[in-house]
């Protein structure tokens, strides 16, 4: 759509979760470049099966690694240029008001006993933070406990929004957005060995052009990592 | 006691009401051209719009006073109404539509019975039919029978005879003036018919553009000029009261006499039938044209009432003469001009007033 | 998911659920609407469109923001939740109950608006008439206008039956999405949505949606014509 | 030619309509009891309701034939219907009710002018008003004159003097009459109310029961017993027709000939004012109450008109007498019994017949 | 966000997309509206609930699934976009027109039910009188049923517009969340929930849609009274 009807423009669907850095980024591109970037949020999912629908884009970034790879096995992105742009952290937090409980490596362990009510994640089945999250409850053997605790999210804000309300305890989110939170407080950064890596992966369509190509130097440059970084996201 | 006492003003538009009244207990015929204004006092009275200024007193009970922010809801005033345009519920059976107020009235203070009214009004074949399945003049009788169900304190009606035939007229109008009575409840009737209101009663108000014209016996009414204008063009009508003396059953009549002549008058038996025994009062209509005057008796003339009497007035209007006779009562007796003059007709001359019995209307 | 016509459990407890909830949405709405669409349709007053307005301020808000509304005013945290769940110990929030406010929540202008509509195209003449036969303001209006508003009082029932089964966005913010207890057939649709390969199953349950929506208006058309045959 | 011919039926409920007739391009009045399917006639020729079984032509044109399955819409019909209860669209003025079928006429098809229709109809103050802002009467006016304006080819009224006062109907009548002659536009007119009738036309439709009673000339009617019984309820009527002669302008009387006898009939002036002139062809009713039977003439009476002729019949009604008398025209003449006996009528006999001019009425 | 009055381009820019969108929705699904509740208040026929079932379907799917059905039948590799991509070059999918599409789908139903309750309750006898007056169907319908169901076609405007401004899950499926061209108000307020800290432009927007809310309804409630009381 968008892309082939101003010259001058590239289309970038991105996961709702970097709404902020993605605005960011496009605001310094056109800055620097004079190319304006369409910005598409909605959950990764929506927006694979929007891209599988015939949607015009020329760059995905998908918090998930399964619609990654499953665009690509309907060959609608360019695998080479398929990577990891940005990683995360999952942090548990709890409301604001809570100024008792401190974690530390040692009480970690005992964690579903740490807070009474309901902990907040993203849903597991479709949120990658939430699958995260279980993760880390099965490779700690959390998950009897709290199996009846959890309150499912549609995404991860949602859940972090869950703990601003005071609705539960607990919740377990990503670092780049409970730092953003002046609601929340974070009480503990999960180790980054209890789960697989938190990625953010982005590709490219199947046919490169200039834009695109200028948008992929950007990408790599020290600019848009620094905004990444801002935003609390970690770059390797 | 006044039935109804009411001063009340009310601006719609360009047409503005301003009428004082004072209604006894009997029935009052309210009459007035198309546009008078009947519908809107009706409305007024019963509680559906409310008056700019003025009050309402019923039964010596303040309903509407606009001074002292009074003003009674409808469904309080205890007042039944006949819509002009029916207004039957329509999701409701004839027999819901009838019983709707039986609700709202008192156990033991129903006055009037279920079975009797609709045999009356003949209604027995419609009582599971819905108001779209009726015709018109079905949907209007039983407008009638719901508002005498409600067992009101007052009555208003407003053309509940336009669609009735001459019939089932003659059958309600004795019904309502037996309801008049026995139950005591105070009646207006708005009609542009004036015989058919005449034959339920000689009260009559009249109104004109939103004012009261003229407000009290028919006959006195006559005598006036401006009243006699209006009423002309309607039909006039004598309606005379008389005692029933006796039954020629041979010849089918009645032999009635009045209270305030000592005349004896034979009347038509036929429509007198169930309702009237001897010694009974009854009212009897007559109109000024089926009366002939002449100079002696006649004999040999299928006439069989001729009452002598004296002229006491000569009313002329355009070429047509209204004589006022007093044969004991008082007659009015329409003439040619031709016949004024060819008779020497003058105020005070004896003549001979004839009717047929046939002639005559009794209303009960 | 070899046998296209066996549902999950899951599924199947989102498809009892839905009905219930939607149910329930209908059946409380309806007396609710049918006071606030009277007052609407036969009074007039200073500051009605404002009323109005604040009727239909669910339809106007899209869903998500009405959840997030209702999580601010009942959350147990809310301005009105912190007092019940002090009071009376009750979380409303991530419930089946918050599932069925939601869905009320979100219906009820659909409701006001179509009982009002027909309220307001009964004559009021008749109303009138019954008056002065005696009847109440109140008697009036149930025994004359309410029946003669009827096509307008189902068409409002369905509305909120029909719209609660639709209903998610409040729902999932204000109900949360937990299987059995609120995750009716919308929240579990976009799960399976959100899911690579859940095609077949989103179908399904689309497919059910689409069922109950059909059978709905079918009842409510024989319903309609039915009663309205006999005015 | 049969400006409308059909033969219908219809069952709704427990009520039943099977109609055959041939209608004539005069008037014809309608007339049956409440409830006799007077309504559901109009329906079915105007196209609102389809018959269950029949046909209906009207000026030789098939507009509905079950057997064929015809059944032109309404709308091509063009017929102009007042519908018995006005159905005046809420939304329009006066003005735009009037007006809302003049679109739908050709270009100079356009049969009455609406400023005269607004005239005659008095409706004059109200074209801004809104029909919730009319009474009764002034709807009605509006129904009536709304139909006429959609320049129909045959106009059905149900019932269109309902709420008119007696000034109106005396106005609208001869409007009518004149409409009918002069565009020779076939009408049918509903009414429950005979004298009215009558005074539009002698050509009745008599319906009971959904059945057809009778139908033709009044008097041939009313000689035929079970017509004679729906009809009396409803107040009988002669009709006759006159040539207005002279003016006796001093007496103010019209002189009035029969076209079949050579009797001279004073007529009195002032209803005839100006409509009819010397030469006009006038119809005038009398009712059979109204007529005196002496066995001579009678001199000095106020009753100007005598006429012999001889007894043709004697109808005896329960006490009632009807003598059919032949004057050059017949005369239906009521009398009681006892009149019967002492002047020992029978047929054959010859008798004066006496009336008042002033109980004459003219209809144009 | 220094000043709390001043609004983002952005923002402003999803104002007016907004108001443009539920403006051309209500327009274009009015007409539609009138003639399928015309043909479902006076027509009856066999069928009659199906077609209601399927004119009723937006409402009882959530606005998700909706999304994706017009995606799967309007994109452009769906079953009619692509003959529509092929034939004429034009793209809906994801551009302002989807928008308004996705915005009627959802709003169709909701103006249908109004229309045809407003209709339904007007009496047949007046669109008799008309036709005996020599008006054609479609002409009593437009002279006299319409002009007196007006109430209810008021209604089903400010519905569609109403529904058009507060749709979120059909608008961010079929025609996606790309700012000033499909960027609405409530997809823009997903935006902004979706960081944490920018609540106070969610609310700002908020405002902006509960604004627009009243305005409606004002302006319907008077030109409903204007009209009324002339009738
Ligand atoms: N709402 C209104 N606005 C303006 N004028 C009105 C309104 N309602 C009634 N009128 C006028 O008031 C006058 C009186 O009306 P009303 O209905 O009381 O007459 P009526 O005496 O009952 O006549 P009818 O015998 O024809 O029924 C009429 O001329 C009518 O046009
Ligand atoms: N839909 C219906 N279902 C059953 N019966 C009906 C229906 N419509 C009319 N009727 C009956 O048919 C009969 C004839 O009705 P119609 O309206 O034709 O009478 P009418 O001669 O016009 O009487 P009126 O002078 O009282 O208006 C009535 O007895 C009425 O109750
Ligand atoms: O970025 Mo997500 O897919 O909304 O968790
Ligand atoms: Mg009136
Ligand atoms: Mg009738």
């Amino acid at each position: 759509s968008s892309g082939d009807k101003s010259k001058n423009s590239i289309s970038v669907f991105a996961a709702a979760s970097v709404t902020n850095v993605m605005t960011e980024i496009a605001g310094e591109f056109k800055n620097e470049t004079g190319i304006r970037i369409q910005l598409n949020f909605a959950s990764s999912g929506i927006l694979a099966r929007q891209i599988e629908s015939g949607a015009g884009f020329d760059y995905y970034v998908s918090a998930s690694k399964e619609w990654m790879d499953y665009l690509d096995s309907m060959q609608l992105v360019n695998r080479n240029s398929i990577s990891s742009i940005a990683g995360n952290r999952m942090v548990a937090i709890v409301p604001i008001e809570n100024k008792e409980l401190f974690i530390d490596s040692v009480s970690i362990v005992n964690f579903p006993d740490l807070f009474k009510g309901r902990i907040s994640i993203g849903d597991p089945a479709h949120v990658p933070a939430g699958k995260y999250a279980q993760q880390i409850m099965s490779s700690n053997s959390w998950e009897v406990k709290l199996a009846k605790r959890i309150l499912p999210a549609k995404n991860v804000r949602d859940a972090l929004f869950m703990v601003e309300m005071g609705e539960v305890e607990m919740g377990m989110v990503y670092s780049s957005d409970a730092q953003k939170s002046k609601k929340v407080r974070t009480v503990y950064e999960f180790a980054v060995a209890d789960c697989d890596p938190i990625l953010y992966y982005g590709a490219g369509k199947i046919k490169s052009d200039e834009n695109l190509k200028a948008f992929l130097t950007f990408l790599e440059g020290d600019k848009a990592k620094l905004i990444w970084k801002r935003n609390g996201f970690k770059i390797n | 006691m006044h039935a109804l006492s009411a001063h009340l003003k009310r601006k719609k538009g360009n047409f503005s009401l301003d009428i004082e009244v004072d209604f006894f207990r009997g029935i009052t015929g309210v009459f007035g051209p198309s546009g008078a204004g009947k519908t809107t006092l009706m409305h007024l009275l019963v509680g559906l719009e409310k008056p700019d200024e003025g009050f309402l007193q019923i039964d010596d009970i303040l309903l509407v006073d606009t001074v002292k922010n009074i003003n009674e809801p409808a469904r309080n005033r205890k007042i039944g109404y006949v819509f002009q345009e029916g207004r039957l519920f329509p999701h409701m059976t004839v027999r819901k539509n009838l019983l709707f107020a039986t609700k709202y009235v008192p156990k033991g203070k129903q006055v009037i019975e279920f079975a009797e009214l609709v045999n009356l009004l003949e209604l027995n074949n419609l009582l599971e039919k819905r108001p779209k399945q009726l015709s018109g003049g079905e949907k209007q009788r039983v407008a009638i029978g719901r508002a005498l169900l409600s067992s009101p304190k007052l009555l208003l009606m407003d053309e509940p005879f336009s669609s009735l035939d001459v019939k089932l007229r003659r059958q309600i109008i004795p019904y309502l003036i037996k309801i008049n009575r026995k139950f005591n409840i105070p009646m207006l009737v708005v009609s542009h018919d004036l015989p058919d209101l005449l034959s339920l009663t000689r009260e009559l108000f009249l109104l004109k553009n939103g004012r009261v014209l003229g407000h009290g016996n028919y006959l006195d009414l006559i005598e006036q000029e401006n009243m006699f204008d209006v009423m002309r063009g309607a039909g006039l009508m004598n309606v005379l009261q008389f005692k029933v003396d006796a039954h020629d059953k041979e010849n089918g009549l009645s032999i009635l006499t009045n209270k305030d002549a000592s005349q004896e008058i034979s009347i038509e038996r036929e429509m007198v039938s169930d309702c009237c025994q001897i010694g009974d009062e009854i009212n009897v209509s007559l109109r000024p044209e089926d009366i002939s005057l002449t100079l002696e008796r006649i004999p040999n003339i299928s006439i069989r009432n001729q009452l002598p009497g004296t002229i006491m007035k000569i009313i002329e209007k355009d070429n047509r003469i209204y004589c006022l006779v007093d044969v004991g009562f008082k007659l009015l007796v329409s003439i040619t001009h031709a016949s004024l003059l060819k008779m020497e007709l003058t105020k005070g001359k004896q003549v001979w007033c004839l009717f047929k019995s046939m002639a005559l209307q009794t209303n009960i | 998911m070899e046998n296209w016509f066996v549902f999950s459990e899951t599924e199947m407890s989102a498809i009892g659920l839905s009905f219930k909830v939607a149910l329930w949405c209908a059946i409380l709405v309806l007396p609710m609407a049918i006071l606030t669409g009277w007052w609407l349709a036969r009074k007039s007053f200073r500051g009605k469109s404002l009323i109005e307005g604040f009727v239909n301020l669910p339809l106007v808000l899209p869903p998500v923001a009405t959840g997030f509304v209702l999580l601010l005013l009942l959350g147990s945290k809310g301005l009105i939740g912190q007092f019940i769940y002090e009071w009376f110990g009750i979380r409303i929030a991530f419930t089946y109950y918050a599932a069925v406010i939601a869905s009320m929540i979100v219906s009820f202008p659909l409701a006001v608006r179509a009982i009002r509509l027909s309220i307001e195209m009964v004559d009021p003449g008749f109303e009138e008439a019954a008056k002065t036969l005696g009847a109440s303001t109140f008697q009036s209006f149930v025994r004359v206008t309410l029946p003669l508003a009827l096509p307008g009082i189902i068409s409002g029932f369905v509305l909120s039956f029909a719209r609660s089964l639709g209903e998610f966005g409040a729902t999932i913010i204000f109900a949360g999405n937990i299987s059995g207890e609120t995750q009716t057939i919308p929240l579990a649709l976009f799960n399976q949505i959100q899911v690579p390969g859940m095609e077949s199953s989103a179908f399904r349950l689309l497919l059910v949606a689409v069922v109950f929506s059909f059978l709905a208006m079918s009842v409510s058309e024989y319903l309609v014509k039915k009663l309205y045959k006999r005015i």
